[in-house]
């Protein structure tokens, strides 16, 4: 047992940190430093600089782009891409459909699909949750009915980030109604451009446009767009699901975002004193760095009980990092409101491309973010499992009630 | 002690909670906000027919002798549908400094305009780096023979973009930070020298930040002493945080009510959510915090009367931790038990959350208070 | 609506509290005051002392020895002697069955029992809880049978406390297993000494002994010692329990607990200040004052709500006050532990009586009692209704669901 | 990074829940607790016998090379069966002073009688009135001749009525809570002058009050630098609470392990109550808690070998403060979840609550550990 990091991990995680300081465009590093969001250009520009270093899908197969990155290493990078405001990679393709397709998939969608994700030609969203269908997620009443070779796709999915975008989306859809719910539910790859498909932007409350509604209506789709076999789609999207909460805990954000609140809270914005300089504001923030410290060493944990080479397996301990990974990430925005204080209050909305408006800030130049973030993350104990699903599997997977 | 509403005042709620149904559903207030102003003047005017903005004035003054309990219900009431309209910032605010400071011919020249819906107010005190003190003022205010005259930026100042009136806070004396030589001037909007950016709120509401360059304000218009308007700022501070307690529960209401209706309705797994036992003990436990919460709101409404001014400040400060905590548990939990229909523009709660935490923020969040208290000898000394 | 005390409500608590000061023997005062337990002559001496003035049941119909007082007076009463350190009255007596008999009783038992109960002469105990029916007592199995003209009870009740004094029990039991359990079970009056009855104490991990299992082996009961009628026992358990919650906020336990925090805190104990010269610990003091100050206004709005004269009748908003009161009985328990510090360290335990032993005490004298309370008190969130109880009390009948 | 356990550490492992599994029942432990010491005698050979004893100590003094991870895990192993026997005192605190202050021929003179189970050792640091300050110390050491004359009085040590020798903390010169111008002094327990008053301790366990009149010490019985011991006790105190933390986590997983179970097995209303949801997330949220303490004990671990002093005493603190809250969070819960049960004396798990409470407080509780934490640079930085 040695829980230290070895001199190898120490200085590929130097090698990572200097790549990200030498190549991220300062206009896009300073734009997600200051909590605002980064456009569809700043994302494709970004994957194009790490697909050039090899980097775009460490995670992968070699064969398919990836780096044979001990499960440590491959931590380490998340880590730095987000300590160092690097724009993450867009999951839906490479941590959520590229992992379905090059596991299930046919030689065929793995040569036609993953070079395209790869450098982010293609941008996936994901066609899971529908209105009826959130928690219960094998509920959905979206069909797929057979028409000569292919398939015609009927229904409605919400919550689809970023669909605005997207060239691609992977739908789950119900292709055998007499089952057992989960047993007739099969994986499809959709073209956006199809005829029948109409996208509706959802305003969230922090006033940003970051979710949609996808309306599928009547829409035709080739044989070859099926993923694996009928009726087993259930299984791609929970080995999916298993994927999306190993990596949820996000520390690196939250670590982030504990370097902004001490660098803000330095600053005399009101009175006499920084927040800093008061001792339960430094109480509330050490507390929430004991919690995440933890974090980051459950989450090695976990990681490093994944042996090298072997497939991925759902393991219940992800709930614990998805609990309280969003928990922590909850908390910091907590403690930029306390740092903001009265001048959260103006509105000041930022554009879809993540720019300022023209007109000078209201207040601190760094205030307008800090009260949508505030709102906006909550939604990080919702999506991808609530944290009420997630204690239920805790319950039943760790602790057998 | 008695709980028991008056029949004059449960003739008003009754008046208030049927206006609220018939003219302030979500969707109207949605386009009430559109408006240049954002707020609707047609229901200023139901307000000033119904009493509402003359109720905390004196009788003498033009207005309808109501108290502290009355300022609560319409609070309450304006809470639960999200009320637009600048009442805070005109009557409990404006109208606070013109009862606690004002002198008769003052009082005469505005009250009864507030009354009739003809005036409002704001109050111009905080500025960029005031933070939760109140007594932080750079503002300058010179004497320039009878007159004064002001200088400076103030900041934060809510629905300072529509009124007619301002009641600016400025310093006459002292140091920046010292609770003495403190003048509140009374401002006309259009005067000569004051500049308004008016801007909208995370809570949908309206502020401006204001500056004023070379303001000449005549002696007539100062409040009272021109050293001495601390003590009146604090006074009209507590009443301000009293009424934002009951606009507080008045919003917490209206989210457990949204809430407990969406557990009843909301299907998954073939049954209502509502049946899970693990969100109907948290549903249980945003109950507790409710009651606690509206408990403290009355307890702050009596002591706004309350003459022994240590006294009367713990009290308002327990009832502003109180009000802030159950808040933020209520607001984060009934988003939580909706999941993301809560996350969306065109659904009531997430303005509901969003009004709780800027309330929070307002005169002093939470922790804040919660200093205050710890430094003073206790609730039940 | 007049939130503050009339000018009659604060004299009357100026009398109570005088009366108090005036008449409680200082050595049971000091005694509670130190945190430890009243034996059983304390609480005889002290009822007699309330019961000469007419005060031991002020809650009881004037006929009985009631006062007439109103509901307000009645916890301000309560509140005052919580204060003032000195013993409650014997609730299973005073609180439980006295109101049972003296509300479905016949005249021969309310002419038999009350007037022994209103000066203490008969020591009463609770025999509702079973090994096999805690949250669920309804689950209950003691049983009663009919042989000629009384009764047979046969079964197991434990966690009654104080058994080891009582005189008498109130029991439910199982008259017929037929039906719904609700709708089976009739409530006994049962004299401690008739044979077939055993008391085995169990020990609480504080050390103390303050519950006890009571047997019933063939104890056989005349027939007038059923009250009211068969089979509606739990009709009256249930009116019993709802007058058990509302007097259940304590909140002039936490009061008075709350002015031995700020005593204790004030002296130098360890190293230059004061606990209380801490500012995280002040802030912690004052959060509990906030939530207590709520909780009191919250009891009043309850209490204030019963019309003078109206028949009790159980109000889920009394679940409001079982939760915070308990949870607040805990934190001011906590609060103490944050005072003795490291001298919580030394097991002490208090003689049965109450009295301390003879050797001199290791550490501050006020500290021994400290730990054993904070154990102790875990209870009160689990007795009289479990919160969890409460909370499914408060989702179905105060929100519906 | 790597969290395997070497072949070695595991075979003590097993080796360890073999012995507790076989001698260490809940009523095994009522009995050792039960006796004059306190302890067994018999378990402690045992101990010796499977080189638990030496386990920290270097080969060349008579030890067995282990570090760090041996200690966790004989401390969580030892956690789990609320083991009585005095092994933090002798073996990591009398046994740190040691490895960290002692001379070669003090080191020999000492280490192979521990590790060979024939010597228990004390450490009297702790005073009356020092608080969590582990530097606020009247006892006094005046110099005479070549030896040392010790007066004081000494509190809350740990198995300071059995052990035969004494490690006492002593004022050599500075003031009352100065680092400096400390001493530690190996005193024989029956030496003239010492006074012992021994007692049980709320979980359990025994310490003693020690009162030092006169108590002469040879020089060779200092512990290194005369005014230098604050260093060397600090370090000690680290590698004490490191050990505590991995006890603590052995008593919380043992008081899920048991909670889990009667959540299985206790029925009401017809069903094992672990059916009920709200209990179900209540026994998931205490595995969050279990498992971020079991992190932080690693962590703790690992960096009690850390040479930046400003580090190490920031992780240790972290974990103390995540121990301490996990652990006031699961025990109360437990205690919750099981009802009355919980409360009696009979059954195990009130005992492992009350191990966890005590644990809390030994050497700071998580409020102390979070304000020295807070008056750091911060973990991440």
């Amino acid at each position: 047992m040695d829980l230290s990091f070895s001199a190898d991990e120490v200085s590929f995680r130097e090698e990572v940190r200097s790549f990200v300081r030498d190549n991220l465009p300062a206009a896009i590093r300073d734009k997600l430093a200051s909590g605002r969001h980064a456009s569809k250009d700043d994302m494709v520009a970004w994957t194009r600089i790490l697909a050039a270093k090899g980097w775009s899908v460490p995670h992968w197969p070699v064969e398919w782009g990836g780096t044979g990155w001990s499960p440590i290493k491959l931590s380490i990078f998340n880590d730095e891409i987000q300590r160092g405001h690097a724009p993450e990679s867009l999951a839906f393709g490479t941590s959520m459909v590229g992992p379905v397709i090059h596991t299930f998939g046919s030689q065929a969608q793995k040569e036609r699909f993953l070079p395209r994700i790869v450098d982010l030609r293609d941008w996936w969203c994901q066609g899971f949750s529908e209105p009826g269908a959130g928690s219960d997620l094998a509920g959905l009443r979206t069909s797929a009915k057979r028409e000569g070779d292919g398939w015609v796709i009927n229904g409605q999915k919400t919550w689809t980030t970023l669909a605005q975008y997207a060239d691609w989306i992977f739908v789950l859809a119900r292709t055998d109604a007499s089952v057992k719910k989960q047993e007739g539910i099969s994986f499809f790859l959709v073209d956006m451009k199809s005829p029948g498909i109409a996208v509706r932007p959802i305003q969230t409350i922090d006033g940003g446009h970051e979710v949609n509604e996808v309306f599928l209506d009547n829409v035709k789709i080739p044989a070859e767009n099926i993923v694996g076999q009928e009726n087993k789609g259930w299984d791609y999207a929970k080995f999916l699901l298993s994927n999306e909460r190993s990596g949820i805990a996000r520390v690196g954000v939250s670590k982030a975002r504990l370097a902004k609140i001490r660098r803000l809270a330095a600053l005399p914005t009101y009175g006499e004193k920084p927040k800093m300089d008061d001792p339960m504001f430094r109480m509330k923030l050490a507390a929430v760095e004991v919690e995440l410290k933890a974090l980051e060493m459950t989450q090695m944990r976990v990681i490093s009980a994944i042996r090298p080479g072997e497939k991925p397996k759902p393991n219940p301990m992800s709930s614990v990092l998805k609990i309280k990974g969003s928990e922590l990430q909850q908390a910091t925005t907590e403690l930029l409101m306390d740092v903001v204080g009265p001048y959260a209050l103006p509105f000041q909305p930022e554009r879809e491309d993540g720019e300022r408006w023209n007109e000078p800030p209201v207040g601190p130049d760094w205030a307008s973010t800090i009260a949508p973030t505030y709102f906006n993350t909550r939604k990080v104990s919702i999506y991808g499992g609530s944290n009420e699903i997630q204690r239920s599997i805790i319950a039943k997977a760790i602790l057998g009630l | 002690m008695d709980f028991d509403l008056s029949d004059e005042q449960r003739q008003l709620s009754d008046n208030l909670a049927r206006l609220m149904k018939e003219r302030y559903g979500f969707e109207s207030r949605k386009a009430y906000g559109a408006t240049a102003l954002g707020f609707s003047e047609d229901l200023w005017r139901q307000y000033a027919e119904l009493g509402l903005l003359g109720a905390p004035f004196a009788e003498a003054d033009g207005g309808f002798g109501g108290g502290a309990v009355e300022t609560m219900l319409i609070e309450e009431a304006f809470g639960r549908s999200l009320v637009l309209e600048p009442y805070l910032p005109t009557v409990v605010l404006g109208g606070g400094v013109l009862r606690h400071g004002a002198s008769p011919p003052q009082r005469e020249a505005m009250i009864s305009a507030i009354a009739a819906g003809e005036l409002r107010l704001a109050l111009a005190h905080a500025e960029r780096g005031s933070g939760f003190d109140l007594f932080d003022v750079a503002t300058s205010a010179r004497k320039d023979g009878t007159a004064w005259v002001l200088d400076g930026e103030k900041g934060l100042v809510l629905n300072g973009d529509s009124a007619q009136k301002l009641i600016v806070l400025a310093r006459t004396a002292g140091g920046r930070r010292e609770k003495t030589g403190l003048g509140l001037f009374v401002v006309d909007a259009a005067a000569p020298g004051v500049a308004r950016r008016g801007y909208p709120t995370q809570d949908g509401l309206r502020a401006a930040e204001i500056t004023l360059a070379n303001v000449r304000v005549d002696a007539d218009e100062v409040i009272g002493d021109p050293e001495g308007a601390g003590v009146v700022l604090e006074r009209v501070v507590e009443d301000a945080i009293a009424a934002l307690c009951a606009e507080a529960v008045g919003v917490m209401t209206e989210a457990m009510e949204i809430t407990t209706e969406y557990l009843k309705t909301r299907k998954q797994f073939g049954v209502p959510i509502g049946s899970f036992q693990a969100l109907q003990h948290r549903a249980a436990d945003m109950t507790v915090a409710l009651e606690q919460a509206r408990s403290m709101m009355m307890f702050a409404t009596m002591m706004t009367g309350e003459a022994d001014a240590g006294e009367r400040a713990k009290a308002i400060s327990a009832a502003k931790v109180q009000i802030g905590r159950s808040a933020k548990f209520i607001g984060q939990q009934a988003t939580q038990l909706h999941g993301g229909i809560a996350m969306t523009y065109e659904y009531k709660l997430g303005h509901l959350f969003k009004r709780l935490t800027m309330i929070d923020l307002a005169f002093g969040d939470a922790d804040e208070h919660l200093k205050r208290l710890s430094e003073r000898d206790g609730l039940f000394s």
